[in-house]
């Protein structure tokens, strides 16, 4: 039975509509709950390639759209996919077959990051030829170079790649865009589309007086170099200026190098903070202080070296076009923090002189690329250009979504198909069948994956994962499976969205059907006769077990059918 | 309102006496509210089987009624109500009323009973008296009218089923009970009577014995629309009982239980129960009455029950039932009673029938403080004995069972007099809160093309359920001359009308055809539409797709659907042809000539005088009075003389009323409405009057015995002469000898005289009265003294009047003996031969009909019954209609009554001729019969055949033609039929109609209309 | 019975009055008493309207059968004596059926009154067998061929 | 259904999230028949299971709060509530009929539920009923569960328990089942009756006999069912009305 493409199935669950990427999390949650745990994967993988990353650093807008939000707490879908990737990859690692060559056309990917592999990884699957350029010596952009190990282990990384590359994506490293090659010699290498994934790589600046102090490091550049391996030595006392995951992650990088005292210095207030809630309370456990509503005004050097940061102190006006407050300094309120080290983490922006410049928009306030937000067309045909390097910096998960974007309009490009016919992702609904909250019983979250790794012993560790795979078997059955029937795959025969169908002559429209439906997706029509809601029912034959007049009947597992079933039974 | 009256009329309880009086006034032109405590009306006769004497099935001669009363545009019913208060003074009250909650909207509701079928929770049924169960949501009975839908609260478990699968979404939980209040000119009270709870009588059994059942609960136990479906079955085991046993007087002549009285119906019932149960049961049935005395003393009474004797076998036992005892294992039932001689009995039966009496209403003390008005000592309503229909507030009036215990001929002829008191009343205001209805002009269709609509109903699922409507739509559109056809969820919805009206403006239809339910109930309502759209009401037909179809083919959905069609095609090839026909109008003379002077014809000239009608009064003798000059006394202790002469002033004072003394009358002729009479006058001239209506009052006289030594032995008198004797002083005899039943009861008189038992009770006490220690003996074959009548029987046995039982084999013997008068009978219980010798003997002779009756018949062509008094027009429900209409009937010319019952018979033929007098114009059925001239042959068959005396035989150009009097016509159709040239044609249903209607439904394909 | 007797199903024309026999038809619908649904009934006034030349209007064009149904002898009949008409009219047309060719049997009088639901159904049910084991019409028979 | 020859005959209808695990090992005489959910089980067809031959019929669904349709277990506990009173009229074991609820990922397999349900079943041993009064009690139960208004009671039994009825009111457990008791009671006499009278016509006494009533008692079920349309006169035998049944639409 093979997945429903997402244009038929317009009404998802509100945690598939949510995630950019739309992964089928109700399928892999229903199979996680049967133990089928590689099968959960391989759903998984059929919508994002990098399950193990994202089960790590994701932002799971899927978990905030949860329906189960409304009872108790959300499934812990970021949790169950890090721990079936996980196990996927200790266990019974999948080695993905080449999928053979289907069209001749030849695909360029400038930039090995999420957004560009994702592409690779689409187009690959389609059968086209497609050769993934990277400036740096390794693939991954700031998956590699940008989270720092705790968060996400490289060998994690290495792998989900690896799976790529064996599907027949051809990656080469240490070419520089604009450098070594250029969307002429692109072309003229034969390459029918170019996708520019390049991202965002250099650390916005401060703008204030001292930054070029010695001791002052963009985050970024910071980051960057500890994953390259070259030795940085960290100062006794460091401040680092943001609030987004690279402050986070860089501050608790300054921790683990021994800097005695961390703090993070933040012009907003703790709700404001982009980055994760769960990783801010790691960083407060590691030790790390956070002063809020504080931007620095100037860095105080001594010979050349930081010996402090002059701050002041601000308040929230009205809200800016981000949605968050503007943050409105208070006059005379500077105050010093003697630090010997200052890593700026205000988010990153792109290397405009990288691109060439036909392909740059023309006011500057928006996004520096031209680009359709639909179809990632530029104004150069034939090439594509996605990721954080069109909307500015954004999360993997945003960017996977936009990889994928890319590859259908590549397909359909080369196709010579009609770039925009039926893509509107907007009218994708978001439906959450619960019909009485007050039938629901609450259930506390069972499964949270573990902060540290425990050190066990062989057969300790055999055990420990039996009961990690109970507790998220557990967890998965918190899942109220919003949509309609979820392909879960869990038995084929059985539940391949089976519907109920009433016999209009038969039925009275005494509504007993109504009150029953678990999900109200049967209700009396103006000419007072039964009608079912194909998109909302989920073929659980309650209606058809309790209607009075036997008028409606379940159109695959009808009680003639399970009637065969036990007759067959019967002569074994 | 000029002087501050109101021309409405409250009636309070829809039984037979209220619906009755309902029609009466509404008749007439006054505004009726009838208020019912139950959710429909009908009252206990609707849960009767069969009525006596005539073995009518009782709800097909109510059925029409309650049409009658529940389409009547001037009667509004508010069912499922009570009375709470009453203001105001007579014509002009204002009453409070409480309307209880049904819980399904009246308007919304039409009946289709789905709800019924749907609704999982079982109640008693207390309608058919527990013996069966019924749905939470019920109507009574099948034919209920209002047909609105009811939910029993306390059974109901708000499963919202029934609200679910209404289609008319008629279901309201939340309805509450509400107040209205009423402008009315007067009240008649109709509340009926509760039968009397046998378990009071525990010695019965009753409510521990399966097979002890009241009389009501064998009324449905043989009832065809009854829980057993019409065949007698005992509770207990369902075998068809061998021997039924019926007990009289269960709850009435029981001092003991404060009942003294005598419930006057009880007697009747049981003969006609027992009678009918043999006829409802394939194998050998005895049945046998215990009672004390057969109180068979209304008309045909008599032959009735000697017919159960003869024709039926039924066995009749004189004697009180001590107790019942049961044998468990075989739920037998063992009578102890003590046997004609004295001996105590004890027999075995397979099924008890208790006859419970009479008792007032449930809740009377509660409506008597609510209205105001006084009850006498048994709780029933205080009435007087010349006033029998007032009660003690002027203004509101009573009849029925109310007042006093009674049967239905009473309760009905009451109901009509007590339309006339209210009538009286308010007669200034008649017609005003009349609702009069104007009619678009009608269209002249006859040069048209037939071009028929037709509309199937689905009647919710009832149809639609079974019958593929659409499909029959679709071939309604094929049938020739049909221009439009269409299905509706419900036909007879008010909006479907309007749907209806605005359909034959657009595709300009001359014909209707609906196929929904039967035509007996609902063709006024669409011939209505029809005519309210500018069309003629006979341009219109029903086809009955559900009563005859759907819902008695349930199991063969194909086969209803092809039937449906052929009864479609049928019935519009008959609508093809139709023609239009007018309602045939007399105009009314508003005068009414009454035939004698006695106690009835003065107060029907009375009441019709007091309504603004003038009135001609003849009477033979030379001064008014009839019958009531020769009483001096009654019973109930009020002075008879000084009524008479209170009567005699008030007509004679009134100018609205003619008295011709010593007159008669010689010659009618006419028909309703523009009757001709010629009057000889006393003086021998002849005076012609014109008068609408016809009222026989001619009484009745007293039988002079030819038996007994009476005309021989001055000794030897009748009750009359004794009675003038005690008036006039001149009676001194010590020992008297009374002889009940003389000149009746007999071969020639079959039936009972009514009144001797009474006035031989009365002069016997006014004997005791006189002399304490005089002897009375009286010797009777049944003491009939019915009604409250039952409690002087009771004080005269207890002042030593001594009654001795006679059967016909053993007659009492008067002789002469050497100048000695001598009686000797055979005594019972002594077991034999006694003699005494009194100073007088008196005959109780019979009342026997005035023998100028046979010429009086022949001159008004009205029927006599066979022991010569008039034969009304239905011994039950008509009992002072003549089948004629237009001539009425009241007094003892009907049957022998006492004076209450002549004065309430009177007022009640005061008011059925006021319904004719009170219009200026009267419009009768459309459907009669038209002679074709050129056709007729003057064979006079026609003539013969018509029972209504509809046909006469007309001299034109020299040929003798027979003509249709149209007024008279009830349309049946016989002539037509009859007609060797086929000259006479009915309307409506004329021979081509009827042979179209054959040949549609035999023909698959349909011939157009030429 | 013959091979098409089994699947014959005959066709009967019912005449009812009005006042007694229809209603009793009512009255079978109102308690849903079921009945084989080869009648196709006609209504009028009264039973003594019904012609003797209809009940012939009805077997020549194929009828199986005719019933004609009024009020109970002696007093039932709304318009006081029309049940003894048809009575007379129906007795006096049977006799003359046999010489037509045409079991008198085919033509049914009954006296059905307004609360006989189970009777009307009963005849009803007792004519289609009866009229099955006699056969079609034989003056269909004859102009089929 | 003889006792000693072969184990008994059992089948076993799981909801789809019941016992999931990889490979559950089914004993031999137990077969599993996979549902959407255990409310999904019309109580007349688990009759009709009874019917065609198992000895044993369970019924495995998620104990509360875990039902994957939010409350299917819990009409799968009333339907079987009022099957059980159903199989009592007809005169077999209630405990023939067993509901388990299990937690998702129950602990113990599903092999040692069946096979301890097998051996009650067992130990039971044939039922007392002789073949063709088990076929018409069973078959009478069957139609009974058919019902309308037992259906319609059933059906809307959480809801006028639990919340609210027409007029805003709950209605109490225990008066509920007092109805639905009646209501089963009647119902399953009635289709008894119905099922005696279809092939011959019988009398009132001949049924109470057969049904072990009081005449009186099947006298008012008799009125009830001519009342609506499932019964009628067939004819009279001397004193006794016969009756035979009529095709119920």
């Amino acid at each position: 039975m093979t997945e429903k493409p997402l244009k038929e199935v317009r009404k998802l669950p509100p945690c598939r509509a949510a995630c950019p990427a739309h992964v089928n999390v109700q399928a892999y949650v229903a199979l996680i709950q049967r133990g089928k745990f590689n099968e959960a994967v391989e759903v998984i993988r059929r919508d994002l390639p990098f399950p193990a990353i994202c089960g790590r650093v994701c932002f799971s807008p899927c978990e905030d759209a949860c329906a189960r939000v409304n009872l108790d707490q959300a499934v812990a879908i970021r949790a169950l996919k890090r721990l079936v990737a996980d196990i996927e990859r200790e266990q019974g690692r999948v080695v993905a077959q080449p999928v053979p060559k289907k069209y001749s056309e030849k695909v360029a990917i400038i930039g090995a990051g999420p957004a560009g592999l994702t592409a690779a990884y689409e187009l690959a699957k389609l059968g086209y030829p497609v050769t993934v350029f990277e400036r740096m010596a390794e693939p991954g952009g700031m998956m590699r170079y940008c989270i720092p190990d705790f968060r996400l282990e490289k060998f994690v990384v290495a792998n989900e790649i690896a799976y790529i590359k064996d599907l027949g994506v051809e990656i080469k490293t240490g070419v520089e865009f604009g450098k070594d090659i250029t969307i002429e010699s692109l072309k003229k290498d034969g390459y029918k589309a170019i996708f520019i994934a390049i991202g965002t790589q250099t650390g916005m600046k401060l703008n204030v007086p001292g930054e070029d102090l010695e001791g002052v490091i963009n985050a970024v550049d910071f980051l960057r170099a500890i994953a390259l391996g070259k030795k940085i030595t960290v100062g006794e006392r460091v401040a680092v200026i943001g609030g987004g995951n690279t402050a986070i992650d860089a501050a608790r990088t300054a921790k683990k190098l021994g800097a005695k005292e961390v703090m993070i210095l933040y012009r907003r207030s703790r709700e404001e903070m982009p980055a994760l809630p769960h990783e801010v309370e790691l960083a407060e456990k590691d030790g790390i202080k956070f002063y809020f509503l504080v931007a620095p005004k100037q860095i105080i050097g001594e010979n050349g070296r930081v010996k402090a940061v002059e701050c002041l102190r601000m308040r929230l006006g009205e809200p800016d076009e981000s949605g968050r407050r503007r943050p409105i300094p208070i006059a005379f309120s500077e105050h010093q923090y003697e630090v010997d080290m200052v890593i700026p983490a205000l988010g990153q922006v792109v290397e405009e002189s990288v691109l060439p410049p036909e392909l740059l928009s023309k006011d500057k306030r928006g996004p520096p690329l031209q680009v359709d937000p639909l179809t990632l067309e530029t104004n150069i045909p034939g090439v594509f250009a996605g990721g954080d390097v069109a909307t500015g910096p954004a999360s993997i998960i945003e960017a996977v979504g936009a990889g994928k974007r890319a590859a259908i309009s590549i397909h359909r490009y080369l196709r010579d198909e009609d770039l925009r016919k039926d893509r509107d992702e907007e009218k994708i609904e978001e439906t959450t069948w619960v019909k009485d909250w007050r039938l629901l019983e609450k259930k506390e979250r069972r499964y949270e994956p573990p902060i540290e790794k425990p050190h066990l012993s062989f057969e300790e560790a055999k055990a420990y994962l039996e009961k990690l795979k109970r507790q998220a078997r557990f967890e998965a059955f918190r899942c109220l499976g919003c949509g309609p029937c979820a392909e879960c795959l869990a038995s084929m025969e059985l539940c391949e969205g089976d519907k109920a169908v009433v016999d209009e002559s038969k039925c009275v429209g005494c509504n007993v059907c109504a009150v029953i439906c678990p999900v109200g997706a049967v209700k009396k029509n103006e000419k007072g006769v039964a009608q079912v809601n194909e998109e909302l029912c989920k073929g659980c034959g309650l209606c058809a077990a309790r209607c009075p007049e036997r008028a409606i009947s379940m159109q695959k597992l009808s009680n003639e059918q399970i009637l065969t079933m036990i007759l067959t039974a019967l002569e074994r | 309102m000029a002087n501050g009256k109101v021309g409405a009329v409250l009636v309070v309880g829809g039984g037979v006496a209220g619906i009755q009086a309902a029609l009466d006034l509404a008749d007439s032109g006054f505004k009726v509210y009838m208020v019912d405590e139950s959710p429909s009306i009908g009252g206990v006769m609707a849960q009767l089987d069969k009525t006596f004497p005539t073995n009518d099935c009782s709800m097909c001669i109510l059925a029409p009624k309650l049409v009658a009363a529940g389409r009547h545009p001037n009667i509004s019913l508010i069912t499922n109500s009570e009375v709470l208060g009453l203001s105001g003074e007579a014509g002009n009250f204002e009453v409070k009323i409480r309307k209880r909650s049904r819980y399904i909207n009246e308007e919304k509701c039409n009946g289709c009973g789905l709800c019924a079928q749907k609704c999982p929770v079982e109640a008693i049924d207390t309608y058919n008296k527990g013996l069966t169960d019924r749905s939470a949501v019920y109507v009574e009975f099948p034919q209920a009218v209002p047909l609105r839908y009811k939910i029993d609260r306390e059974k109901c478990i708000g499963c919202k089923t029934c609200q679910e699968v209404c289609k008319a979404n008629a279901v309201e939980y939340d309805q509450k009970d509400s107040e209205i209040t009423l402008k009315v000119g007067a009240v008649i009270l109709a509340p009926g009577f509760e039968p009397f709870d046998a378990r009071l009588k525990s010695e019965y059994g009753y409510g521990r014995y399966a097979n002890v059942v009241t009389s009501i609960e064998f009324e449905r136990i043989l009832s065809a629309s009854g829980p057993y479906g019409g065949i007698v079955l005992r509770p207990s085991d369902g075998e068809i009982p061998r021997k039924i046993a019926f007990v009289q007087c269960v709850g009435s002549r029981d001092a003991q239980l404060g009942n003294l009285y005598c419930s006057a119906a009880c007697c009747m019932y049981s003969i006609k129960e027992a009678i009918i149960a043999k006829e409802h049961v394939p194998t050998k049935l005895d049945c046998t009455i215990f009672y004390m005395d057969i109180r068979a003393y209304g008309k045909e009474f008599d032959a009735y029950y000697k017919r159960a004797q003869e024709e039926y076998g039924i066995r009749f036992v004189r004697s009180r039932v001590a107790s019942i005892t049961e044998d468990p294992a075989t739920g037998n039932l063992f009578v102890h009673y003590v046997g004609e001689d004295e001996t105590p009995r004890v027999e075995e039966f397979d099924m008890v029938v208790l006859s419970t009496g009479m008792q007032p209403p449930k809740n009377v003390e509660k409506l008597a403080k609510a209205l105001g008005i006084k009850l006498n000592k048994y709780k029933f309503c205080e009435t007087g004995a010349f006033t029998p229909l007032e009660t003690s507030k002027p203004g509101v009036f009573v009849c029925g069972a109310f007042s006093s215990p009674k049967d239905i001929p009473e309760s009905v002829a009451q109901a009509s007099g007590a339309a006339a008191k209210a009538m009286a009343i308010i007669a200034p205001e008649r017609g005003k809160l009349v609702a009069v209805k104007e009619y678009p002009p009608e269209r002249d269709v006859s040069q048209e093309e037939p071009r028929i609509g037709v509309f199937i109903c689905h009647c919710g699922i009832n149809i639609g359920g079974i019958v593929r409507v659409p499909e029959v739509v679709e071939y309604a559109k094929t049938l020739p001359n049909v221009v439009y056809a269409e299905d509706n969820l419900y036909t007879c919805s008010d909006d479907t009308q309007k749907r209806i009206r605005e359909k034959i403006k657009e595709y300009n239809l001359n014909r209707v055809v609906v196929a929904s339910c039967t035509p007996r109930t609902h063709e006024p309502l669409f011939r209505e539409t029809v005519r309210e759209a500018g069309l003629n009401p006979y341009l219109f037909e029903m086809a009955n797709i559900r009563d005859q179809c759907s819902w008695v083919h349930m199991h063969e959905p194909d086969a209803a659907t092809e039937k449906a069609k052929d009864l479609v095609r049928s019935v519009v090839a008959k609508a093809r042809l139709l023609k239009p026909l007018k309602n045939p109008t007399v105009n009314v003379t508003p005068a009414a000539l009454v035939i004698g002077g006695g106690v009835a014809g003065m107060t029907a000239a009375l009441e019709l005088a007091n309504q603004g009608f003038e009135v001609h009064l003849v009477e033979r003798e030379k001064e008014l009075g009839g019958h009531l000059r020769k009483i001096y006394y009654l019973l109930e202790g009020e002075d008879p003389q000084d009524h008479l002469q209170k009567l005699v002033k008030a007509v004679m004072e009134n100018r609205l009323i003619h008295v011709y003394l010593g007159a008669e009358v010689v010659e009618v002729s006419g028909f309703v409405g523009n009757f001709k009479s010629k009057i000889r006058l006393n003086n021998g001239e002849e005076k012609q009057v014109e008068h609408g209506v016809v009222i026989v009052a001619t009484g009745a006289v007293e039988y002079k015995p030819k038996e007994y030594l009476y005309g021989v032995d001055p000794r030897v008198l009748t009750q009359h002469e004794l009675e003038e004797k005690i008036a006039k002083g001149r009676f001194n005899a010590r020992k008297v000898v009374m002889i009940q039943c003389v000149g009746a009861r007999n071969e020639e008189r079959p039936n009972c005289a009514r009144i001797c038992c009474g006035q031989a009770i009365k002069n016997a006490l006014k004997i005791k009265e006189l002399d304490p220690d005089a002897e009375v003996y009286i010797l009777y074959k049944d003491v009939r003294s019915y009604g409250f009548k039952e409690e002087y029987y009771r004080e005269a046995a207890n002042k030593g009047v001594i009654f001795i039982n006679y059967s016909d084999d053993r007659k009492p013997k008067v002789s002469n003996e050497g100048g000695k008068l001598k009686v000797s009978f055979y005594e019972p219980v002594l077991k034999q031969e006694i003699q005494i010798q009194p100073d007088i003997v008196v005959l109780s002779a019979a009342t026997i009909p005035n023998p100028d009756n046979k010429r009086i018949a022949e001159m008004l062509k009205v029927p006599l019954t066979k022991d010569g008094f008039f034969l009304e027009a239905h011994m039950k429900l008509r009992p002072v209609d003549f089948q004629t209409d237009g001539v009425f009937l009241c007094g003892m010319a009907h049957s022998p009554k006492y004076i209450d019952e002549s004065i309430a018979q009177a007022c009640a033929a005061a008011a059925r001729a006021a319904t004719i007098l009170s219009k200026k114009v009267l419009e009768m059925e459309g459907i009669v019969a038209k002679v074709d001239e050129d056709l007729c042959s003057g064979c006079k068959i026609c003539e013969s055949l018509c029972p209504y005396g509809a046909i006469e035989m007309l001299e034109k150009e020299g040929k003798t033609v027979a003509h249709v009097i149209e007024a008279l016509c009830k349309g049946c159709g016989v002539c037509g039929t009859a007609c060797p040239t086929k000259a006479i044609v009915l309307g409506h249903f004329t021979t081509e109609e009827i042979l179209a209607q054959v040949r549609a439904i035999m023909r698959e394909m349909e011939v157009a209309a030429k | 019975m013959s091979e098409t007797q089994k699947d014959f199903e005959p066709k009967i024309v019912g005449f009812l009055c009005n006042w007694c026999a229809y209603a009793g038809a009512d009255l079978a619908g109102v308690s849903r008493i079921q009945y084989p649904p080869n009648i196709r009934v006609i209504r009028v006034m009264c039973s003594g309207r019904i012609d003797p030349a209809f009940i012939l209007e009805a077997l020549k064009n194929g009828a199986d059968g005719v019933l004609v149904a009024g009020c109970h002898l002696p007093s039932d009949c709304h318009y006081l004596s029309g049940n003894f008409k048809a009575l007379r009219r129906v007795m006096l047309l049977k006799k003359v059926l046999k010489d037509f060719g045409i079991e008198p049997e085919r033509v049914r009088l009954e006296w059905v009154s307004a609360s006989e639901g189970d009777k009307f159904a009963a005849v009803v049910r007792d004519m289609v067998e009866q009229i099955k084991k006699l056969g079609p019409n034989p003056l269909k028979m004859e102009a089929k061929k | 259904m003889s006792q000693d020859s072969h184990p008994p005959r059992i089948v076993c209808f799981m909801c789809n999230w019941a016992f999931c695990e990889e490979e559950m090992r089914i004993p031999y005489n137990v077969d599993v028949i996979r549902v959407m959910c255990i409310g999904r089980m019309d109580p007349a067809l688990v009759l009709e299971t009874f019917i065609k031959g198992f000895e044993g019929v369970m019924l495995v669904g998620c104990k509360p709060p875990d039902c994957h349709f939010v409350d299917g277990n819990l009409h799968a506990e009333r339907a079987v509530k009022m099957l059980k009173k159903l199989l009592a009229l007809a005169g077999l074991e209630p405990e023939r009929l067993k509901l388990l609820l299990v937690a998702p990922l129950e602990e113990r397999a599903f092999s040692h539920y069946a096979k301890e349900f097998s051996e009650e079943i067992w130990r039971l041993g044939n039922s007392p009923l002789k073949k063709d009064e088990f076929i018409a009690n069973l078959t009478a139960a069957k139609e009974a569960a058919s019902a309308f208004r037992l259906r319609v009671l059933l059906g809307r039994e959480e809801e006028l328990t639990e919340f609210m009825n027409a007029y805003g009111e709950k209605i109490p457990e225990e008066e509920f089942d007092a109805l639905l008791d009646d209501v089963v009671k009647a119902e399953y006499i009635r289709y008894k009756i119905h099922y005696l009278t279809r092939i011959k016509p019988r009398s009132v006494k001949e049924l109470a006999q057969i049904l072990g009533l009081k005449p009186f008692a099947v006298l008012r079920h008799i009125t009830n069912m001519r009342r609506k349309g499932m019964i009628a006169l067939d004819r009279v035998e001397g004193y006794t009305p016969l009756y035979k049944a009529l095709e119920v639409r």
